[in-house]
């Protein structure tokens, strides 16, 4: 009987189909496999392994060759084999030894755990008889017996076992003696060749060919697919942080870093000349190491660089290129592209430096982030903050000058030339241009420009007040002004600069653009108004930034003339320039298109025929200055509490890509390029865009260089929303805040024009060399020596250097200290608050305690007087050859001068005097005060027959005799001072106080 | 293996496709199978037996294999590359914060490590029984470390002496580091029985 | 019949082990061929014997087959992806970038996501290819119907698992996705009708009560949604989409096996 | 930018939906001819030559070269071949290849039916054992998919873009692509509608289907003559109104779901201008020259008419017109149940072409109460 088939395929052929498919399905599963395994991490990690073997097999060899050349190992070696050969030779009685310890051992072990035993159950009879004896049972009795035998054992066998304990030293002790000569020579040929060792031991783990077999083995399988995870040589390595978070958007998620899972030298200066990724960093005293105040472990990697710290391939940890040289070869090396889907890609190189930001942010200077600190003093000079919203500089002073009385100053047409190109005025002006721009400068826009210009002006002086300029009293000499302009200290902030000169961006040169190039004064203004502002500039303004030099009519009147009768004062090309003719029809437009933003077109043609001339150019005027913000930088009369018309920027460098306008413009689709971009032109972006002129982009043009663009670029990218855990933020102590304002009055008041303050400043001092060897008539080398002692002080140390009161006192009415110095200190007008910041940041920065002060009893003063006085004379230390004493100056030249003791009682502190006799040189590197006492031949410094040569004593005669002279000059006027600490709320101490200083939070 | 011989009832149409794609559909398979009666024909178009069988065998072979590469990928997939767990290393002050003769419990709840000093050494001691990892009590009074869970007691040292305990505690890696910090490293241990208690690191010479 | 020569894998076939667990050998005979489909829980889903138009994948694309099968992948690897996610939001994102950049054979996680991708298409061409040979019509209207139910579901999981990586894409195609809930009618604060269930002054439907409320588990999405996505995604849904799987194939069966011309 | 050549330019264009679906619109009765009077212009134009093995070639050439001319273009290669897109290119080419390959069978069994023949399917009906032949087959299914699947995942890393973030939507913030046919209804309807009740009836329609389609022939294998109507139909809502609207909203949908074409810059900055009106406007302010009404009923009298027009009256005059042999064979129930859901399907292709040609948004706008229809 045939049974039916029921069949339909050929199984033959569907066998051969499965079997292809199984394999294909094999080959897809192994690929599958290879593509996971095969990371590019791995790649690295073994060349790198590579080079490891490679530096320490040099290191190694090295070692071997010291070794080999280092006499007393190799007298060790010989040594060893003797001592071996005597420690053979003995054996016998080694043997003998080593069989009676063994015996003894024995016992002992026996011994110990019998004690052990008798301890276990005496604490168990213990417990029992405890119990019993708690409840009052009538195993009582027995219990306590149980118990007293079992102690008298314990305490006997312990007995026992320290009896054997002991026999078992004995014996060990001895058995050891045979061996300790070997040993010590062992132990010395270890230490000599323990760094040998340690290298070799290295090798045998990471060398092949320095491996035992089974480690060879174990080294070819243990990175083998699928079996990896047991004990990879090649794994990714890893930093969890707790303080630095990855911002996903409104939620804090701790930072993981694999970045060290390739770039594996980083910790290690071994490597500092391999390629990336295995190269060391490039600056381990301050990130990486262990003990920089920056180690891995806290601070990771993309806290400063950006990137994705969880990515383990080279594109998903969103590296940047930091050139497009650079984009090309990662393109090609690494197939390296953009990752778009990370909002913190990695900072170009170049930019790092806006990483410090994020936790340095209260700082004015951050110690060696040179790109943002110019970046940081730019915007600060720029004024970028009155425009735009920055948390940093949240009431900072406006940066341009006043206008509300600018009829007193310049004519109409001087405004108006000035306001439509400030450059064609001064070269390096800081005022930027609003016209002639890119897309303001087609001859549509020119004309409506002359009227913008000319109602924006119009406005100013129709709301100009007049101030009551003083007649000046008598005639000026321009040169003599030109030589007080180089040595009262103008040239702190000012420059005078007829012609463009090519300077670095840098931020001494900064510091001498505080205020305007002065040329062109004679274009600008009249010799009246110089004359009034330098006699007292906070008339015209109280929280000018110009101090008072106090300058006598005669000097303000020579410098008047000087800045607007020289040949620097003229600027005939700018006046010359022609002033184009009103033209209404424009000025109508202005006028309607302000007006129809709040009214109908109607209503705007109706009030707008209602309007003379000069009120419609003076609404337009108004208008217009409101629309380019001219209100934010310069205090304008009717525009008091404007709100800032720029973007705010305190968190510009997280603003997304998209919401940045590209425009037309065909630049990389990054921050950093539409930055810089738009600092260098900062009006491209409207390039091919229709729009009326109200839409246009207006932020005017501040003619930044590249370094300079680059260095705000990196300011910007700082200014991101990372918060940084507190631990981590700078400026939670009291003192680090105190040095942080401090450091913000500094930087407004540009006191580092002058002075050297915290390793900088002293802008002024090329200055002072010049003048010295033009007006001094002192050689280039000469001028060269003493140009410091001429140039105002440097202020290292000043926290510990002088009394609290008396720096608040001197802050706000300077005296003379120093009187052969021509350059003086002017009178600032500092609020109260800005002097005691300022104290309290010399106190912070010397870690000086606030607000005590030591003082010296008059008593001890009049002790010393006799020892001091000698000390003081001519025939010994002759204090007197430099320094000035009240009314009598040394002789000798100038240049050589000290200053005056009399001021020392109110001026310095007693400590101080006594480090600065000792060392000058370690207060103040490179000053000319002689050190007599050094420490090296301190015994012998001091003359013998004083004091009985006691250098200690000496010094404090010395010290007590000079606070003596402030004394007896300040003894009208001060009232008694005891000897013992002030308390601190008690703000008097000098006894003779206008304003008093303060602690908050007191 | 089954029998895979196509038979009479098989259609015309799928007899022509058969010998179209295997060439020289053999005979050998019918000489294989028993329970065909059907005498099949023999000639050219037959599959030959070894043939079948050695694509059916390539086949299962392949399969077998791709299933135990996808069962090994799930075991391995278990295996993540790195780990969340906190550090295994730890900084726990300087030797003279801990008294001589006492048992700190100081690191007990956070790092899971009692530290101990004597007159001369210090040494780092787990909290793991090694009967079945419960944490032992250090008993002041009685001078020893008890374990809740099934009783084993250790000396101050770690041995054991009491209790079901196989053998002493552990002791972790310590040393110091540069500022004279002691440094406590767990991913190091030392078992006495192995000898290791004697070894450099297994304690702290002070 | 004639004995043959006894197959080399013999020794195994007829073990008792073998035989206890396979109950057929390996099969030769026709019957044995049919007890083999019969004594199989899986082969069962099949009858022994189908039309000969119902084996050629010309008819069938193989579509349904190849659903289910997609589904048993995703399970597998989801079951495997549930080892290294945490559906919280502060984890999940990271735990993604995880699964590429650490974790060993994170390729499920691909291939979870592609088969997702596939599984919706194959359900599609699925029910193209049954409308296209007309297999709704009597009596497997109910069957198209489960079908239909069935697709759904398969939606609605790839729906709730495209917000598990909670990135940009995930939660505003949720978010999108949601606010079509917000619009139903009556019981939905943006549909119509809805002003119309207040008592006085007092609204029962707004932002916190409405239809996609009860979806997200929040005004917006946010963690809570992430949570019940999770839970439906990982069990809900599962659980669902199996029984009418089940009733599905059980149908096919009971209707008449595969559809073909009467 | 460079200008764009002539083809890729006339594709820009075409590919606006706005001509594009009225094309597509158009050619689709005549490539699924609902009617006999219409197959017989098909068969005219020899459109039936689509579905043989020469017409295959043809497609597959078209839309390979159209692939392929396409990817050399750096704007439709980067949304091509986005990973989330790979997908639907892949449902295009799968969509007409099973398309084809059913049609093809259909047109076998026809053209046998036709010649007194039974189905091809029919003439299969000896029984098959299932161990091996459809196991094996099966098995072998699985493994090619498990292959396909593997390959696809390596070549192609699943997206992870930027962490969530509730601030900032995206641009454009699409849903899952299998949703956006209902998401390019919410750009002409009302969420409740596009949303809420379309989904509702696209269910319960699909679902419907073997209680509507009582056609007895046509069951187990494939044919069109034998119900024409029936898979000219389901082809208009599956091929044009589910997967154009897929493909438009995947690919031809960008920044502002502004519409681009596949050959055009995804640009954030492209305006649009979409100036729409309401049908109660159009009617009080442009023909009557009159301010709205206050009352919102004599406001949107108008869209209420044309509502209960379109549901009301319209199924009535089909009845007795264009459907009557429709009406015949199916009987009350399921007729004006067959109509209401056709209507309401074809109100979006409607709905689009008011919105494209007459800018009428609404035809009634009652925002006060959410209702816009």
């Amino acid at each position: 009987m045939s049974e039916p088939q029921e069949r339909y395929y050929n199984i033959a052929k569907l066998n051969k189909v499965f079997a292809i498919s199984s394999l294909v399905l094999l080959g897809t599963i192994g690929w599958m496999l290879l593509d996971d395994y095969a990371r590019r991490w791995k790649g690295y990690q073994r060349e790198f392994r590579s080079y490891e073997v490679e530096k320490t097999r040099v290191k190694f060899d090295k070692e071997k060759n010291l070794l080999k050349d280092q006499e007393r190992y190799q007298e060790l070696l010989v040594e060893r084999e003797a001592a071996q050969a005597a420690y053979d030779a003995n054996s016998a009685g080694l043997v003998d030894l080593r069989t009676e310890l063994e015996a003894v051992q024995g016992e002992n072990d026996l011994l110990v755990q019998q004690y052990r035993f008798t301890k276990a159950e005496l604490d168990a009879a213990k417990y029992q008889y405890e119990e019993a004896k708690n409840h009052n049972s009538s195993n009582l009795d027995r219990a306590e017996e149980a118990f007293d035998v079992l102690q008298a054992q314990e305490k006997q066998q312990k007995l026992a076992v320290e009896v054997s304990d002991q026999e078992v030293q004995q014996k060990r002790d001895a058995f050891d003696a045979l061996g300790v000569h070997l040993k010590e020579i062992e132990r010395e040929q270890g230490r000599l060749a323990q760094e040998k060792t340690l290298l070799e031991n290295k090798l045998e783990k990471i060398d092949q060919h320095a491996m035992t077999l089974p480690n060879l083995v174990a080294d070819l399988v243990r990175d083998l697919p699928l079996i990896d995870m047991a004990s990879p040589n090649y794994k990714i390595r890893q930093v969890v942080l707790k303080d630095l978070k990855d911002d996903l958007n409104f939620m804090q998620v701790p930072k993981v870093e694999r970045c060290i899972t390739c770039h594996l030298g980083i910790d290690n200066l071994d490597y500092k000349d391999l390629p990336q990724p295995f190269r060391t960093h490039s600056n381990l005293e301050q990130y990486v190491d262990n003990d920089s105040p920056h180690p891995l472990e806290d601070f990771g990697c993309t806290s400063c660089h950006g990137g994705r710290g969880r990515g383990t391939d080279f594109v998903t940890a969103a590296h940047t290129p930091s050139s497009d040289e650079q984009k090309k070869e990662w393109e090609e090396q690494y197939n390296w592209e953009a990752f778009h889907h990370w909002d913190t890609p990695m900072v170009p190189l170049q930019y790092t430096e806006s990483g410090c930001f994020k936790c340095h942010s209260g700082e004015t200077v951050i110690a060696g982030a040179e790109n943002l600190n110019l970046g940081l003093q730019l915007i600060e000079r720029a004024g970028c903050y009155t425009c735009h919203e920055i948390e940093k500089y949240k009431g900072w002073m406006q940066p341009g000058p006043n206008l509300k009385a600018i009829g007193t100053k310049v004519t109409p047409e001087w405004a108006r030339r000035w306001i439509a190109d400030p450059h064609s005025f001064r070269h390096n002006t800081w005022m930027p241009a609003f016209w002639g721009q890119s897309n303001n400068s087609d001859p549509n826009s020119q004309a409506r420009a002359d009227q913008e210009v000319r109602s924006i002006a119009h406005y100013l002086f129709a709301a100009s007040k007049e101030i009551e300029l003083t007649d000046i009293p008598v005639p000026g000499d321009p040169v003599r002004g030109e030589e007080l302009v180089a040595s009262v200290g103008c040239f702190g902030c000012h420059k005078i600069e007829p012609d463009p000169v090519v300077t670095p961006a840098t931020r001494q040169n900064l510091q001498r653009e505080q205020g305007p190039n002065l040329i062109g004064l004679g274009s600008k203004t009249s010799a009246t108004w110089v004359f009034n502002w330098l006699k007292d500039p906070h008339r015209f303004r109280a929280d000018t930034r110009m101090p008072n030099l106090r300058l006598t009519d005669q000097e303000a009147a020579d410098i008047a003339a000087y800045l607007t009768q020289s040949d620097i004062s003229k600027r005939d090309d700018f006046d010359r320039k022609p002033l184009a003719p009103i033209d209404e029809a424009i000025v109508d437009t202005l006028v309607t298109e302000f007006l129809t933003r709040t009214m109908t077109r109607a209503q705007a043609d109706e009030q707008r025929a209602g309007m003379a001339l000069d009120d419609k150019l003076e609404y337009a005027g108004q208008k217009l200055i409101a629309h380019y913000g001219c209100f934010s930088c310069h205090a304008i009369e009717g525009f008091d509490d404007m709100k800032p018309i720029g973007t705010a920027l305190t968190q510009e460098g997280s603003k997304s890509i998209h919401n940045l306008d590209f425009g037309f413009i065909h630049i990389d689709h990054s921050r950093q390029a539409w930055f810089k971009q738009k600092l260098k032109e900062p009006r491209i972006f409207d390039e091919n865009r229709v729009k009326t002129p109200g839409e246009k982009l207006r932020m005017p043009n501040f003619n930044f260089t590249d370094e300079e663009a680059d260095a705000l670029v990196t300011v910007l990218l700082g200014f991101t929303k990372a918060k940084p855990g507190h631990l981590k933020l700078t400026g939670a102590s009291v003192e680090e805040q105190y040095i942080q304002e401090g450091q913000r009055v500094v930087r407004q008041f540009n006191c580092q024009g002058c002075h050297e303050l915290e390793g900088e400043g002293g802008a002024i001092q090329p200055k002072v060399f010049d003048w010295l060897v033009k007006y001094q008539d002192k050689e280039e080398n000469e001028a060269d020596a003493v140009f410091k002692s001429f140039s105002p002080p440097n202020l290292i140390g000043e926290g510990k250097k002088v009394h609290a009161q008396w720096l608040f006192d001197f802050l706000h009415a300077p005296s003379t200290i120093r009187p052969w110095l021509k350059t003086r200190m002017p009178t600032f007008n500092f609020t109260a608050a800005q002097s005691n910041a300022l104290v309290r940041y010399f106190s912070a920065l010397d870690r000086v305690d606030f607000p005590f002060a030591e003082m010296v009893s008059d008593a001890e003063i009049a002790r010393d007087y006799e020892d001091g006085k000698k000390l003081f004379s001519e025939e010994y230390l002759a204090c007197g050859k430099c320094h000035i004493v009240g009314d009598q100056t040394p002789g000798g030249s100038a240049d050589s001068w000290a200053p005056d003791f009399t001021l020392a009682r109110d001026r310095l502190k007693p400590q101080w005097m006594i480090d600065w006799l000792m060392d000058p040189q370690a207060l103040l590197p490179g000053t000319k005060m002689p050190g007599y006492f050094e420490a090296e031949y301190f015994d012998d410094a001091g003359p013998e027959d004083i004091l009985g040569g006691d250098e200690t004593l000496q010094i404090k005669a010395l010290r007590n005799f000079i606070l003596g002279l402030g004394a007896e000059k300040g003894k009208t006027e001060s009232s008694a001072r005891s000897d013992d600490r002030p308390d601190p709320k008690q703000t008097v101490v000098g006894g003779r106080v206008s304003k008093a200083f303060t602690v908050p939070g007191d | 293996m089954s029998d895979d011989k196509p038979g009479p009832g098989r259609t015309p149409e799928k007899k022509e496709e058969g010998a179209a794609v295997t060439a020289g559909t053999g005979s050998a398979a019918a000489k294989k199978v028993a329970s065909q009666p059907i005498v099949r024909p023999s000639g050219p178009d037959r599959v030959p037996r070894r043939t079948l069988v050695a694509w059916l065998a390539i086949g299962w072979l392949a399969f077998g294999a791709s299933m135990a590469a996808y069962g090994a990928m799930f075991v391995r997939f278990l295996f993540p590359n790195v780990l969340f767990e906190p550090k295994q290393s730890f900084l726990a002050g300087f030797p003279d914060e801990y008294v001589v003769g006492a048992v700190s419990e100081r690191w007990k709840v956070s790092q899971a490590v009692w530290i101990v000093r004597d007159t001369e050494t210090l040494y780092v001691l787990s909290t793991v029984c090694t009967h079945l990892g419960c944490t032992p009590n250090w008993l002041e009074n009685e001078g020893k470390f008890k374990c809740p869970c099934h009783g084993s007691g250790f000396y101050k040292t770690g041995i054991n002496f009491e209790g079901p305990a196989p053998r002493p505690l552990e002791r972790f890696r310590v040393a110091l580091t540069d500022s004279g910090e002691i440094l406590v490293d767990k991913t190091k241990k030392f078992q006495q029985e192995k000898g290791e208690w004697t070894q450099p690191e297994s304690f702290l010479a002070v | 019949m004639p004995k043959a020569k006894k197959s080399f894998l013999a020794p195994i076939t007829e073990s008792q082990i073998y035989r206890s667990i396979m109950r057929v050998g390996i099969p030769s005979t026709r019957r044995e061929r049919m007890m083999i489909v019969l004594s199989n829980v899986f082969i069962h889903l099949h009858p022994a014997r189908i039309p000969k138009h119902a084996v050629k994948v010309k008819y069938t694309w193989c579509m349904g087959g190849l659903t289910f099968f997609i589904f048993l992948v995703l399970t597998v690897t989801g079951i495997l992806l549930m080892f290294y996610y945490r559906p919280v939001t502060e984890y999940a994102y990271g735990d993604i970038i995880d699964l590429k950049e650490q974790v060993p054979l994170g390729i499920m996680r691909e291939i979870h996501r592609w088969g997702a991708h596939l599984m919706v298409i194959t359900v599609w061409l699925h029910m193209f290819r049954v409308f296209m040979t007309g297999s709704y019509k009597p009596p497997r209207e109910f069957n198209w119907g489960v079908g239909v139910v069935l697709l759904l579901l398969t939606m609605f999981l790839s729906f709730t698992g495209y917000l598990l990586p909670w990135d940009q894409l995930a939660i505003w195609a949720i978010t999108v996705g949601s606010r079509m809930a917000g619009a139903t009618p009556f019981i939905g604060t943006s549909g119509p009708g809805s002003a119309l269930l207040a008592l006085g002054d007092v609204n029962f439907v707004h932002e916190a009560s409405d239809a996609r409320f009860a979806m997200l588990g929040g005004r917006f999405v946010g963690e809570a949604t992430l949570l019940r996505f999770y839970v439906l995604h990982c069990i809900g849904l599962p659980f669902i989409i199996m029984i009418f799987m089940i009733v599905h194939f059980w149908r096919v069966r009971k209707d008449g096996g595969i559809s073909g011309p009467t | 930018m460079e200008e764009l050549s002539w083809p890729k330019h006339l594709i820009n264009v075409l590919s606006n939906p706005k001509y594009l679906f009225p094309l597509l619109l158009g050619l689709f009765v005549f490539i699924f001819p609902p009617t006999d009077r219409l197959h017989r212009i098909h068969l005219r134009l020899r459109l039936d030559r689509l579905w043989t093995n020469a017409g295959g070639v043809f497609l597959l050439v078209l839309f390979l070269s159209f692939f392929l001319f396409g990817l050399t273009d750096p704007n439709f290669r980067l949304i091509v071949t986005k990973a989330d897109n790979v997908p639907i290119v892949g449902l295009i080419f799968l969509v007409t290849f099973f398309l084809w390959f059913s049609m093809k069978q259909a047109l076998e069994n026809d053209r046998r039916m036709a010649d007194g023949k039974k189905p091809i399917e029919a003439d299969d009906k000896d029984p098959v054992l299932v161990w091996p032949d459809l196991v094996y087959g099966e098995f072998i299914a699985m493994i090619v998919c498990t292959i396909l699947l593997i390959v696809w995942s390596i070549v192609l890393t699943a997206p992870l873009e930027q962490p969530a973030n509730p601030a900032v939507s995206p641009n454009p913030s699409k849903a899952p692509w299998y949703f956006l046919g209902l998401q390019e209804m919410l750009v002409y309807f009302d969420p409740w509608i596009a949303g809420v009740v379309f989904p509702t009836v696209i269910i319960i329609g699909i679902m419907a289907i073997p209680y509507l389609d009582n056609n007895k022939k046509g069951c187990g294998y494939y044919s069109f003559a034998d119900r024409k109507m029936a898979v000219s139909v389901f082809m208009f809502f599956w091929l044009v109104l589910w997967i154009f609207l897929i493909v438009v909203g995947t690919f031809l949908r960008g920044p502002n779901w502004n519409f681009f074409g596949p050959f055009e810059v995804w640009k954030i900055s492209k305006l649009e201008a979409l100036t729409n009106v309401n049908l109660s406007e159009l009617i009080y302010m442009k023909l009557l020259n009159r301010r709205l009404p206050d009352n919102i009923l004599v406001r949107e009298m108008g869209g209420f008419l044309v509502i209960l027009g379109y549901f009301g009256v319209l199924p009535l005059i089909l009845m007795k017109t264009l459907f009557r042999k429709l009406h015949q064979d199916l009987g009350n129930v399921r007729f004006s149940f067959f109509t209401i859901m056709l209507l309401m399907s074809f109100s979006l292709p409607i709905k689009m072409m008011l919105r494209w040609f007459f800018n009428i948004k609404y035809i009634v706008a009652i925002p006060e109460y959410f209702f816009n229809i």
